[in-house]
């Protein structure tokens, strides 16, 4: 049988599995739809919030000597109902929201914008690791994690998606708090909290200071992330973190991710990566006949 | 020996000092520096530019008349740019780059439209022209002190049949009026192989109207809310395009099929203005 | 004045502030007396326990395509008892021992096993991502975390250092409680834990499944730490994770670190770069004017 | 395209597919596998092995008649040996690599000691001689059927003056008695220009001791405990040199000076053991 890109990610299904990560490029329906024509499954926005934020002012976006990128764009968003006004239209795109916030309620009113549109899954942003009363300071936290999974599955009946990373408590706790919550699935990993210092002037880079890393020097430790949770919990998982090359993807698909999103990829080979990703990923899959990507899922774990 | 030291990552921002700042106008100062990457850079082409403890702002790469040398010709304008404005001799900033695609350079009859600090890689453009081509560089200015480049173009432009053309919009200098009724009425009389612009963009939508509805090829280099610079960050788009990975500069064909250019423009938090 | 590269980490002086980090060629005393000779200020031993341990089967380290290396080595180790008498000659090489073990008193055995050596600091392992009951399991226990710095502090006039890494708690504790229980400073970090899987054969390459990846990948990841420490708590801190030249060493010494350790770069740039990077530092220094290390420590943070 | 695709890491384990098995000895056999880096290693070298679920050991790279091919020559051992030697035609292991240094190869007459695997460094030395070297290959091995790559060197040596002599202990073949005896006797003997050992330790030591003592440039490849091969984890320590980074080959001059080498090892807990 001929190999399908096709890929079940619990109730989502996709045409491809390689989506773009939330906060790339993901600003306007135009640039959706040419992401999607080029080969992406599906588009996550921008953190969504309330409000509009502008974020931090530059720099807020470097590339790292060592490999990867380091951002603190500070969630810089045009608050959720003006994105909601812009992506009306979206008839083809698999858009992915997704929003960040501190309080349940947040996150209701938001989901309510876009009762117009047509979404694919609300990604919560339980992990930017740079802004302050949300994103991490949010996962952190058991309690507020449960009110807000509930709080949303509440109201929506589309798919939820909790997104995690590596914060101050054990993200494990976050990803059983979320599945006790009734989410439908878990993307790992957000950005991990990272620095850099200019020798010369002395200062940190990022006008923020901290930012979060990206890119591959965190697939390793995005890859075990996967692996962990899909050893632990029978829970649908995106895999996010460092993939650039479709032997990243499989790697994130034998771990036991049924989808996966890029971002910094895109800033190292734009954004044909999506269209080498899934050519690649047909040749393994017909020279190890596979006919669909979730024969695939997991297989790394039987040993 | 790191791989990343075979050779300069252009992502990597380099230190360089600032060596020279020379006053255009009141508003605008040239700001001088060593770096070879940047001396030689293609006419278009940006760098971001780090004011430490500031900002870091996309600015087109001024050229220098010394080897290995490059500038910024910067407008104090909100605190970003006056912070960059204020830079003094023998302070550092920091350099990525370059960045963006760089113009098609026609042979024959040229055009040049630049307003304000537009004129910057409209300068380096005329580094780039062939002895043979007759250049027509049309320079905008809200008033009279707020001209410059204009001996610098007429220097650079000595060995070519050129005219160099101000105009003001309160006639306090040269020709009174908006530069885009200059073009229009040039492209009318006159026949143009190319037409360049950088500038405001009612400016250059006008410009790039004017020449396209004629077939005149014509590029314009359009400014966009600039994070990352290099296709991450999505703040640049206008339409489908990125203006810092596909640009910065367009051609009329493009140009006149996006609803955005000329119109619209996106803030610090991603919303649709107009202009 | 001529610069000088002695730096001052607390109670324990350095002749120069690079120093060889647990776990790398740290296993006889004529390696350190060569890796001293090329330019480190002191080594650190392997992790040693109380008994002998194999550690795992190979594969143990290999090195990540992204940059940066993983291992899951497994502690493998002589056991106390039987280092010590091999370090017993020494006199010159500033030795720190490394000391791993899921019980307070296996810190006070071993200690007392040193009696007779000549050593610089103990360096309590807390932080190793990779091996169940000690190392990161002992970090994450805040309580155990006291017990045995408490223990340790009792057993030994010599300086001790707890290692600290990313685990499952926040390291910012296991620092502050290391701290109240009397510890003399900190290095950080250990690697973090991670995985790849090979996609030929869909398994995991490292025996244990899970390593520890070092190198360039976690530097902006130290950096970042060391700078949150030495925001948050005085304490001498060793920087450790990724550096591997010059430019990394001052930006570890203006986030804060009196001293630095390293690896994996060992694995890259072999043993010249201890050299490499003292020549750096005090070209520097002379450049920018200081004469000691220690006036550089921290600076980043005034901004 | 990343940077490390531009050549290929040697420190990535690439995974290749077994094509033949050939039995040597009833616990030695030779695995073959199509590998251009691995065809081409310098005399002396070795890689790391991944048989895959069961552990990574190191291993000479065995020369292939055919171009594009290698080997490797295993005793079937202890689990991680006998993992490798059981792995069937058509299976796959990894390989990273090539590590270590080469042999040093002189001119003129050369002598080669080789016992057991220690043989292969030796066949791939025996085709990097020149056709004018005369040739003396000494293999040593318990008995009759622990003999083997004897027609393979007098194959590899048919254009060269040569002479390859089997010792076993029991003088179940060729000469009976140790290898390091007929080594001390042709050394005092004969004029050498180079000796060449891989094998038993000890037979490693006589056989630098008699050189060397003689004041012959003598070479031995070490064996130690490795696991990273690349100088990471300090298992493969023989005194202060790293055998997988300083070696793995030393010559008399060095290993002399060794207090450790003929004497001690470290086992897989890094504990010093005698042989
Ligand atoms: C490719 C490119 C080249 C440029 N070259 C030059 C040049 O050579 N000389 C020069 O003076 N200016 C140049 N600019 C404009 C410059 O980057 C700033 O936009 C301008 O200096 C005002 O910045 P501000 O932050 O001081 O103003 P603010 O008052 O903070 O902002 C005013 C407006 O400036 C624009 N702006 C602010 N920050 C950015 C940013 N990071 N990226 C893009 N636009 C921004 C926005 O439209 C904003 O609304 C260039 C812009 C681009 C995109
Ligand atoms: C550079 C080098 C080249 C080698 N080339 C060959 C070769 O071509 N053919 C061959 O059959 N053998 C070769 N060996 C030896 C081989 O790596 C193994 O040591 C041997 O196969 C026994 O391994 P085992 O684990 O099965 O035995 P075990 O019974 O587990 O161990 C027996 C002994 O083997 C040694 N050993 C075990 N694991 C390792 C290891 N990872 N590294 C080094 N020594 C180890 C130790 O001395 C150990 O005490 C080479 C070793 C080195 C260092
Ligand atoms: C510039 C930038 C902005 C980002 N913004 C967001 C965001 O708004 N929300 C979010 O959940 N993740 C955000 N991320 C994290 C990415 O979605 C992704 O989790 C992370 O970059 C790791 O994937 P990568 O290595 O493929 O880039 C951002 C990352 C980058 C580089
Ligand atoms: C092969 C290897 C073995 C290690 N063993 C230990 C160890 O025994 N104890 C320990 O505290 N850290 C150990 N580490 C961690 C290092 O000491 C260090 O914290 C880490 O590698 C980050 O530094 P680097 O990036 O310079 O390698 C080991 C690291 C490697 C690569
Ligand atoms: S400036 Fe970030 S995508 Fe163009
Ligand atoms: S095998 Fe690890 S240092 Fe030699």
């Amino acid at each position: 049988m001929e190999p399908s890109l096709v890929t079940n990610i619990g109730k989502i299904q996709l045409d491809k599995p390689a989506m773009l990560a939330s906060g790339i490029l993901g600003i306007s329906l135009d640039v959706f739809n040419r992401l999607y024509r080029s080969g992406a499954g599906a588009v996550v926005t921008k953190s969504l919030s309330n409000e509009p934020w502008e974020g931090y002012p530059n720099p807020t976006i470097f590339s790292v000597d060592g490999g990867g990128w380091m951002n603190a764009v500070g969630l810089s968003n045009p608050g959720a109902s003006n994105f909601a006004k812009m992506i009306e239209p979206n008839q083809d795109v698999p858009i992915m929201v997704s929003l960040v916030g501190s309080i349940p309620e947040d996150f209701a009113t938001m989901i309510n914008e876009f009762k117009n549109c047509n979404v694919t899954a609300f990604e919560l942003n339980l992990s930017c690791p740079h802004v302050a009363k949300v994103g991490l300071e949010v996962g952190d936290d058991p309690e507020l994690v449960k009110q807000i999974v509930t709080t949303v599955k509440n109201s929506t009946n589309v798919p939820v998606i909790a997104k995690v990373g590596l914060g101050t408590t054990h993200y494990l706790n976050t990803v059983k708090t979320a599945i006790d919550s009734g989410i439908d699935a878990i993307t790992a990993i957000n950005t991990v909290r990272a620095m850099a210092i200019d020798v010369e002037t002395q200062r940190p880079i990022l006008s923020n200071k901290f930012g979060g890393l990206s890119g591959t020097p965190i697939k390793p430790i995005a890859l075990r992330c996967v692996y962990e949770i899909s050893s632990k919990y029978d829970i649908p998982i995106i895999g996010c973190g460092g993939i650039s090359t479709w032997e990243d993807a499989i790697e994130f698909f034998l771990a036991g991710a049924s989808g996966i999103q890029l971002g910094s990829a895109i800033g190292d080979n734009w954004i044909n990566v999506f269209d080498d990703i899934n050519k690649g990923i047909l040749q393994y899959m017909t020279k190890k006949n596979y006919s669909t990507i979730n024969e695939m899922v997991g297989l790394a774990k039987k040993f | 020996m790191r791989w990343w030291d075979l050779q300069r990552n252009f992502n990597h921002t380099t230190i360089v000092t600032i060596e020279k700042v020379v006053d255009e106008t009141p508003t605008v100062r040239t700001l001088y520096f060593s770096d070879d990457v940047m001396s030689n850079v293609l006419p278009g082409q940006f760098a971001m530019v780090w004011i430490p403890g500031v900002n870091e702002l996309p600015m087109s790469v001024m050229i220098s008349k010394e080897t290995g040398k490059a500038a910024f010709t910067v407008r104090k304008h909100g605190l970003a740019s006056t912070g960059l404005f204020n830079i003094k001799s023998g302070e550092k900033i920091g350099i990525r780059g370059p960045y963006g695609n760089a113009f098609d350079i026609k042979e024959g009859n040229l055009l040049l439209v630049g307003g304000g600090t537009g004129l910057v890689p409209m300068m380096r453009l005329l580094t780039h022209v062939k002895p043979t081509d007759n250049v027509t560089l049309l320079i905008g200015a809200k008033s009279q002190e707020e001209v410059f480049f204009e001996s610098l173009a007429n220097e650079l432009l000595k060995n070519n049949p050129h005219k160099v053309i101000v105009c003001t919009d309160d006639g306090s200098y040269g020709e009174k009026g908006f530069v885009t009724d200059i073009v229009e009425k040039l492209v009318n009389e006159s026949h143009f192989d190319g037409v360049y612009t950088c500038g405001p963009e009612k400016m250059m939508y006008k410009t790039v109207q004017s020449a396209h509805s004629k077939g005149i090829f014509v590029q314009a280099s359009l400014e966009r809310m600039m994070k990352c610079g290099v296709g991450i960050c999505g703040s640049c788009c206008v339409g489908e395009d990125l203006v810092c990975k596909d640009g910065t500069i367009f051609d009329g064909n493009h140009l006149s099929q996006n609803k955005e250019f000329g119109f619209t423009h996106r803030n610090k938090a991603g919303i649709l203005e107009d202009y």
